[in-house]
């Protein structure tokens, strides 16, 4: 018995009454256990630890990280400061990837579906029956002559495990692989390819730009590369080689986080953005701001977007329109962008291309501070197939045309509107087989589960998009061992193909995953000349990417491309985006945006990030209403408070929170909390708003709006306190953050550094 | 016996004066630049994985017991629609004349040799004194013993202590990370050069808002950045001397902003 | 001596008497006394023993302490419980030395009070601990840990404090009762008496005994004043040393040691009126008495309120947003506004009732009087800490304090062991000093010439 | 050598027959339930007071205990704590205050067990009587041959009952 617990049993607990309680409640912790290693492998030191280059996944942007790694065990994750995405730097979320790896709810090895479908009852089965189940079915789907009856959904890969997919699927003669993800940015490459003809997304080069626009891009939050266009925003402000400091203007109905970092807050109608950039885009033509020749064709094409009209429908007045149009064309070099918040409504696309041509009149395009054309990754271009969105999908189960369905990456259940019933879609399939390591609302469903290693455990490349200018290519290779009987995602495929043999097995001939990579990058390794300058033979080069965690080369972006007006012509919005409801009995727009913390709901069950407070409300374990404080007072709630969020499609009830950063006449919930399954930290916690939109999804991308209807708030009555880690945020004169005009900062001249 | 009063009479003389310790060996110091921070809260989480800082749960962050150690503040000025937000990373700032190091009763906190206010948990008894002190705000208790569900205990640093219940913690400067860096120093036979050590937030904050380094050694980024017009330190009026150095932000107050 | 009142306005009786009544109120114990006893002690047990042990096992998170509220209900209890224990001072030590009359008969209880409510204060220090079970780490003994203690942190001084007044009220007491030990030693029978024996040091009622006796009498009596005043002063300097806005101000040491005598005497008022009736000592402890406590503690709240008074008003004069904020916090926000108009009505108002004789002679009143004061005084002390505290410098973290159950249990659990202290004490120490009553009735002299 | 114990109600007649007694060269010592400080003073003459001393060395002594306690330690063990010197003045003179007082009053109370010789737990000449309302007078070292004086001569000053008791 140690000193310590003796001196609680003796005398400082209390009378004789309490040491019952005490003998009851003290047990010894269990014994911790010693590290056996007669003779320890070559890199494991107790006590030292050893760094490794890998990619984060967390989010699309593909971050170079370095793992710290301690006796096998991963313990931190940071950036890599050599990669040119992040150059060192990380978001929350790619901190928190390692709660994903040691989460307490992972699968801990391959499920078959043992009660109802639905019921999430599996029993524990062996890879090699689990395979030969699936292989199987696939042999079956094939001699049928059924083969196209396979369907593949994942979320968007890159690299050599989406060229191992493209084969299989190919070898299995199946065209349906859908690549699918809630904010894919299909709006931006649709726009990109119609006004420009490039489907790259392009670099937006924020650190050297000195004016911006920003139409509901909260760049600093979760849009596109958060990283890398924060690092840009911190040069912007304060870079050391700048003359001056860029000025960023933020667009958008509710200030997000990039709002609140903002110079300037334009709160414009929910929907009526591409109408403002437009107008703006007008009156630079008009007042003769763009005197590129083809001038008077872009004032007939933008004739309909006076200022003095889009007033009426932006809310915005005019001369605060021409004041923009002003500054935009006056500061070189200008920059436009166009964030989710601006995209996800029914006619979203309308405004990427009204960015497009925001820039296009200020000749940034291809230019230092505008937005620099990337060219393809070193594995040729990737191509969004726009035809093939979810609602493909669910069409095609609902007319039976799906007879297996694969799941890698993705939870359709949860990121699909109610009104698009894909739980019944999905019961028209009769085989499911998900890859997902947790059980989320989709895995769920399925039949057979064939847990993937976690990112973090496994091999893989990834091609950066956007990239930064030059392509860059980051190798992903696993920390640890594998901490449960999963295996790697090609290595289920290649185990796969040998099982059924026949065609299939031709073409996937390499025994592991390991060796297909390294095949691959040794036929890239022979094709360009690039990679092999400076090497001594493939295996040196493979040994120096693995060290250096991925392949790039600086390179002056020099590809150009202009907005052609016919392109323009197409994409050029007739009215606002329109908003389900009518206006009198549903008063209130519902803006959605991604949760800083849990993207599109994908890492709700870090513990991290549930409590890691949100940004602009630090509300954590939960989901709030942001509600204008004096449309709150107006209904009678106060914060806390229970109130009942009812749109056309379904309603949920949470609590709400006054927020001044938003217009009176909307209210926005943020998309991530409210999971039914996926473990003890998502479970049954805040509501997820996507479930009452309607299903609305543009033909023309394939992606589903989510800022599409209009809402009724019912005061449901004061609720316990609201679970947040802010007190009061009035400063009151306290002079906490200080802060200095921008004109006494001019007369303060060149700092000192 | 006149050895210990002779150590005592020439302590006697030497002890007298209050500047007596200013020779530190160093003057870490954070310099945070408000202008380039975007309140992206990738500090907070790298803080929560560098140093085992625990998850405590909806009820206790009801409580407000969150165990972070740098937190960012947001102070919302204004009414719609001219509403001003401003963010404030704010952690332990290591005063040189810190209220908390004269109140614990046991040594538990102290001013280091490293020239940082250290806080040794073994020896903290609990009475609450120094987060009662600290203008700031910034210590954490830990009011339970926290679990860490099974395998997420892997992920658990052997550098730094897993405190139990009872013991008070706050910023460290990832003191950890300036050891292992004098270590290295040493045994590469030389100083510490700026930039050898680098704290989790510090690495991890995206926009390049925080610096670190030794004020002591004037080429250092921090001392350069120290010297620049729109430095300022909170809550200087109560002369804590913190060693975080705020840069102010540049933001026009918003009357031609509609 | 015309009417056969003595000085202190009791009425003469034979010294036969004095010792009789002394003796029955220990050796007679009624039902009513047994049926107390047992409650306190369950109670004390139940409502401290308990909680604070699931306390010392589940982690200082039971309370509903957080940041920045990192002092709660435990400190306000303990400062309430050092201010009640400066009554016996007051009353013992410094009527001692100005030889007033009246003290006589009710010194000896004050004492017993100081004695106990420090002891409660004491136990208080450990429950307020995070980890209770390395108290005796803020002990400055030779260790080899390497490290001996900040004599320079506020803790430190309350230690010091508080163990020096501990063991210097304890001798005051025990000192003071040696010759009513002896005396009783001689009356009682079994094991009382080996008890009384061993505790009366053989005393014999010498005259060398007794020159001596007197004389280091006065030393203690001189020595406990200034302590006294120290030990709340030191105790306000746990706050007032700090850089709270609402505790950093250089009235709090003479504002805590006027309202730790105000309370004192409000402790005693209270106590005197229930021993009174309980130990049918109504003889001794007269309606004078209760006039001239009256009195005192009509001087004490005039006092009380003048400092409070000013604390309030230096911070508002102040006029900087930190003070202001915690001046609104504690007057104009419910629920502490509702606290502190209350605490003002009793504490301030109430009190000036006893400007009236009528008033301060009507056992009832003072009773009311009294209590409402040692309400009030508990209020001040809570509110000082816990509308302090939630509004220091950042306001974003700004969280309010409500006390959970554990914290309010232990509160009434350490009312109950104050009592159960006391209760034991009537049974088993001489409660009233038998020689200084028989001094007060007067020396019997054959003939009648003037002294 | 033998002893007489006279106990008396009134303590006027006591007094005179004490120092009557003491006059003639018998050891007296006066045993009362009440201090007669003053009274015996005007009879048998005042008592110096010691006490003084001990209470003056034991606040010294406690006061000095504080000096070296606080700065001792501080300079056997150096750590520097808010920018406060490392001896610092006025906590060493608070923390001496109370060990000042509190050594004072614990070395009286050893300085009065010294001079009344108190914690005495033998058989002594003692009277129950006493500690209630009766005032003894004890005379001892009575040669045998004047034992029937000593007593005639306290009956005289109206004892109420004169005892012989054994010296121990």
């Amino acid at each position: 018995m140690k000193r310590r617990d003796f001196l609680k049993f003796i005398g400082v607990g209390g009378a004789g009454a309490g040491l019952g309680f005490i003998f009851g409640r003290a047990q010894k912790p269990p014994g911790a256990k010693l590290i056996p290693y007669l003779i320890p492998p070559e890199d494991i030191i107790p006590g030292a630890a050893s760094w490794y280059a890998t990619l984060c996944t967390e989010c699309g942007a593909g971050c170079g990280v370095l793992v710290k790694i301690m006796e096998e065990r991963a313990k931190k994750i940071e950036g890599n400061p050599l990669h040119p995405v992040n150059k060192g730097g990380l978001c929350s979320r790619g901190q928190a990837a390692l709660q994903a790896l040691y989460n307490p709810d992972r699968i801990k090895g391959p499920l078959k579906r043992r009660g109802a479908r639905g019921s999430a009852d599996f029993v524990e089965v062996s890879w090699d029956e689990a395979l030969d189940v699936l292989g199987q079915k696939l042999g079956e789907l094939k001699k049928t002559g059924f083969a196209e009856k396979l369907w593949f959904l994942t979320a968007p890969l890159s690299g050599h495990r989406l060229k191992l997919l493209t084969t299989f699927m190919s070898a299995h003669s199946s065209p349906n692989l859908v690549q699918y993800e809630l904010f894919q940015h299909r709006e931006l490459a649709y726009a990109n390819q119609t006004t420009m003809g490039i489907e790259e997304i392009p670099h937006y080069d924020i650190a050297n730009t000195n004016y911006m626009l920003s139409f509901g891009a909260d760049f600093s939050g979760t849009w596109l590369s958060p990283v890398n266009f924060s690092r840009g925003y911190g040069e912007m402000r304060q870079g050391r080689h700048r003359k001056n400091r860029g000025r960023l203007v933020q667009i958008e109905p509710r200030l997000s986080l990039t709002g609140a970092n903002a110079d300037e807050w334009v709160p414009v109608r929910p929907g009526s953005e591409a109408i403002l950039a437009l107008s703006i885009a007008y009156t630079m033509v008009e007042r003769g701001y763009y005197r590129g020749g083809d001038a008077s064709a872009w004032r007939s094409l933008l004739s309909s977007y006076r200022p003095s009209e889009a007033a009426l429908a932006t809310d915005i007045s005019a001369e605060k329109i021409e004041e923009l149009s002003k500054k935009f064309a006056g500061s070189k070099p200008a920059l436009a962008i166009a964030g989710d918040g601006a995209l996800s409504y029914t006619s979203g696309v309308s405004c990427a291309a009204a960015v497009n041509i925001l820039n296009h009149l200020a000749g940034s395009i291809g230019v230092k501070g505008g937005m620099l054309i990337n060219s393809g990754g070193l594995l040729g271009k990737e191509r969004i197939d726009f035809k093939k969105g979810i609602g493909s999908l669910l069409d095609a189960a609902n007319s039976s045309k799906v007879d297996a369905l694969i799941l890698y990456n993705t939870n359709p259940l949860y990121t699909t509107p109610k009104a698009a019933n894909a739980k019944e879609s999905l019961n028209k399939i009769p085989f499911i087989v998900s890859l997902s390591g947790f059980i989320d609302e989709t895995t769920a469903m399925a039949d057979l589960v064939l847990p993937a290693h976690h990112p973090l455990e496994d091999w893989g490349d990834g091609f950066a998009s956007p990239s930064v200018g030059y392509p860059v290519t980051t190798v992903m290779q696993p920390m640890v061992s594998p901490v449960n009987n999963t295996r790697g995602f090609g290595d289920i495929f290649l185990a796969l193909a040998s099982k059924m043999g026949g065609g299939v097995k031709e073409r996937l001939k390499s025994d592991s995953f390991e060796d297909y990579l390294k095949s691959g990058w040794k036929e890239l390794y022979n094709r360009n000349r690039g990679l092999s300058a400076g090497t001594l033979g493939f295996e040196d080069f493979w040994k120096k990417m693995l060290a250096n965690g991925g392949w790039w080369r600086e390179a002056e972006p020099k590809r150009q491309a202009a907005v052609s007006l016919k392109g323009a012509k197409q994409m050029l919005p007739s009215r606002p985006a329109v908003f389900e409801g009518n206006e009198k009995e549903y008063p209130f727009y519902l803006v959605l945006y991604p949760h800083h913390g849990f993207g599109d709901g994908r890492h709700a069950n870090l513990p991290w990030m549930q409590e890691l407070p949100d940004p602009m409300t630090s509300v954590t374990w939960g989901s709030c209403l942001e509600v204008n404080p004096k449309t709150a007072s107006g209904l009678g709630i106060k914060e806390g408070d229970f109130v009942e969020v009812e749109s056309p499609f379904g309603s949920i009830t949470l609590q709400a929170y006054l927020y001044p950063g938003i217009r009176p006449d909307m209210v926005a919930v943020a998309i991530g909390q409210g999971h039914t399954h996926f473990g003890r930290y998502a479970k049954d916690r805040g509501v997820n708003p996507i479930d009452i939109l309607p299903y609305k999804e543009d033909p023309r991308t394939g992606s589903v709006a989510l800022n599409s209807t209009r809402v009724k708030l019912v005061h449901m009555g004061t609720g316990e306190k609201l679970a947040k880690t802010e007190g009061v945020t009035r400063e009151l004169g306290r002079n906490i953050v200080q802060t200095i005009t921008s004109e006494e900062f001019k007369k303060m001249g060149k700092e000192v550094i | 016996m006149d050895g210990i009063f002779k150590r005592i009479l020439e302590r006697l003389r030497a002890y007298r004066v209050p500047g007596y310790y200013e020779k530190f060996d160093h003057k870490w110091t954070m310099v945070v630049d408000l202008d380039r921070c975007n309140g992206c809260e990738a500090c907070v989480t790298a803080c929560y994985a560098e140093n085992n800082i625990p998850v405590v749960g909806k009820e206790q962050i009801n409580n407000s017991r969150q165990m972070s150690w740098i937190r960012i503040e947001r102070y919302v000025d204004g009414e719609y629609p001219n509403v001003k937000v401003k963010f404030i990373p704010i952690m332990c700032q290591h005063c040189s004349k810190a209220p908390c190091e004269t109140a614990c009763p046991v040594y538990a906190t102290y001013h280091n040799q490293d020239g940082l206010n250290v806080q040794v948990y073994n020896r903290c008894v609990g009475t609450f004194t120094c987060a009662t002190y600290c203008p700031y705000d910034v210590r954490r208790f830990n009011w339970f013993t926290y679990k860490w569900d099974k395998p997420l205990d892997e992920q658990l640093t052997p550098d730094v202590t897993v405190r139990e219940m009872g013991v008070m913690e706050k910023c460290t400067f990832c003191i950890q990370r300036i050891r292992a860096a004098k270590d290295r120093a040493k045994d590469e036979e030389r100083t510490l050069k700026d930039g050898d050590v680098i704290p989790a937030c510090a690495q991890s904050c995206p926009t390049g808002a925080l610096s670190f380094g030794d004020l002591q050694d004037p080429n250092s980024m921090v001392s350069k950045l120290a010297k620049s017009p729109r430095r300022y330190r909170l809550l200087e009026e109560l002369n804590t001397e913190p060693s975080v150095i705020y840069l102010k932000r540049i933001m026009d107050n918003g009357d031609e902003s509609h | 001596m015309a009417t056969n009142l003595t000085e202190s306005g009791m009425e003469k009786m034979p010294y036969k008497e004095v010792n009789d009544d002394v003796v029955r109120t220990m050796t007679h114990s009624g039902k009513g006394y047994y049926i107390a006893l047992a409650l306190s002690i369950s109670v004390a047990v139940l409502a401290w023993g308990l909680p604070w042990a699931y306390q010392i096992f589940t982690g200082q998170g039971v309370t509903g302490l957080h940041s920045p509220v990192y002092w709660g209900i435990y400190l306000a209890n303990f400062i309430f419980w050092i201010g009640i224990s400066h009554s016996g001072t007051l009353l013992s030590a410094i009527l001692f030395i100005t030889q007033t009359p009246w003290r006589r008969s009710i010194y000896r209880s004050a004492e017993a009070m100081t004695f106990f409510s420090v002891l409660t204060a004491a136990i208080f220090v450990f429950v307020h601990m995070g980890r209770p079970w390395n108290f005796y780490w803020t002990i400055p003994y030779p260790n080899q840990r390497q490290l001996w203690l900040n004599f320079q942190s506020p803790l430190m001084f309350d230690v010091f404090a508080i163990s020096a007044y501990m063991t210097s009220s304890m001798i005051f007491l025990y000192f003071g009762s040696i010759p009513d030990l002896a005396a009783v030693r001689d009356r009682v029978t079994g094991w009382r008496k080996s008890l009384y024996t061993w505790l009366a040091l053989g005393w014999r009622g010498t005259d060398a005994e007794w020159h001596w006796l007197s004389k280091a009498y006065t030393f203690f009596a001189v020595f406990i004043i200034p302590l006294a005043v120290s030990v709340h002063s030191i105790v306000s300097w746990d706050f007032a040393l700090s850089k709270v806005p609402g505790l950093n101000k250089t009235i709090f040491a003479p504002y805590f040691v006027v309202g730790a005598i105000y309370s004192g005497s409000a402790g005693i008022v209270t106590l005197m009126v229930i021993l009174r009736k309980t130990l049918k000592i109504e003889k001794y402890i007269t309606l004078n008495h209760f006039d001239k406590l009256g009195i005192l503690l009509l001087v004490m709240s005039l006092l009380w309120s003048y400092i409070n008074f000013l604390e309030v008003f230096t911070g508002w004069y102040a006029d900087t947003s930190f003070e202001n904020e915690s001046l609104i916090y504690r007057m104009l926000t419910p629920p502490f506004a509702y606290m502190f108009w209350l605490m003002i009505f009793t504490n301030t108002f109430m009190p000036l009732l006893l400007i009236f004789r009528k008033v301060r002679s009507s056992i009832i009143i003072s009773l009311i009087i009294s209590l409402g004061i040692n309400v009030g005084m508990w209020i001040e002390r809570y509110l000082i800490i816990v509308t302090s505290l939630p509004r220091k410098f950042l306001p974003y973290a700004w969280h309010d304090y409500f006390p959970s159950w554990v914290e309010l249990s232990i509160t009434v659990g350490s009312f109950a062991f104050f009592s159960m202290l006391f209760l034991l004490f009537v049974k088993f120490w001489p409660s009233l000093s038998i020689y200084e009553i028989k001094e007060d009735i007067g020396i019997p002299m054959q003939k009648e010439k003037g002294h | 050598m033998r002893a007489v114990l006279g106990l008396f109600t009134y303590v006027d007649a006591l007094l005179e027959a004490a120092g009557r007694l003491k006059d003639s060269g018998y050891g007296v010592t006066i045993f009362s339930p009440i201090p007669l400080g003053h009274e015996i003073e005007h009879t048998l003459g005042g008592r110096k007071n010691h006490i003084r001393y001990f209470a003056f060395f034991g606040a010294v002594i406690g006061f000095i205990f504080g000096v070296l306690l606080t700065l001792g330690t501080a300079a056997m063990y150096v750590l520097p704590r808010g920018g406060k010197p490392i001896f610092s003045i006025t906590p060493t003179l608070l923390i001496s205050y109370e060990t000042a007082i509190l050594f004072g009053v614990l070395i009286s109370f050893i300085g009065f067990c010294i001079f009344a010789r108190l914690p005495y737990y033998g058989k002594k000449i003692y009277d129950d009587k006493v500690g209630v309302d009766s005032f003894g007078l004890l005379v001892d070292n009575i040669r045998d041959n004047k034992i029937g004086d000593v007593e005639n001569i306290l009956k005289e000053y109206g004892a109420d009952e004169v005892k012989r008791v054994e010296e121990k």
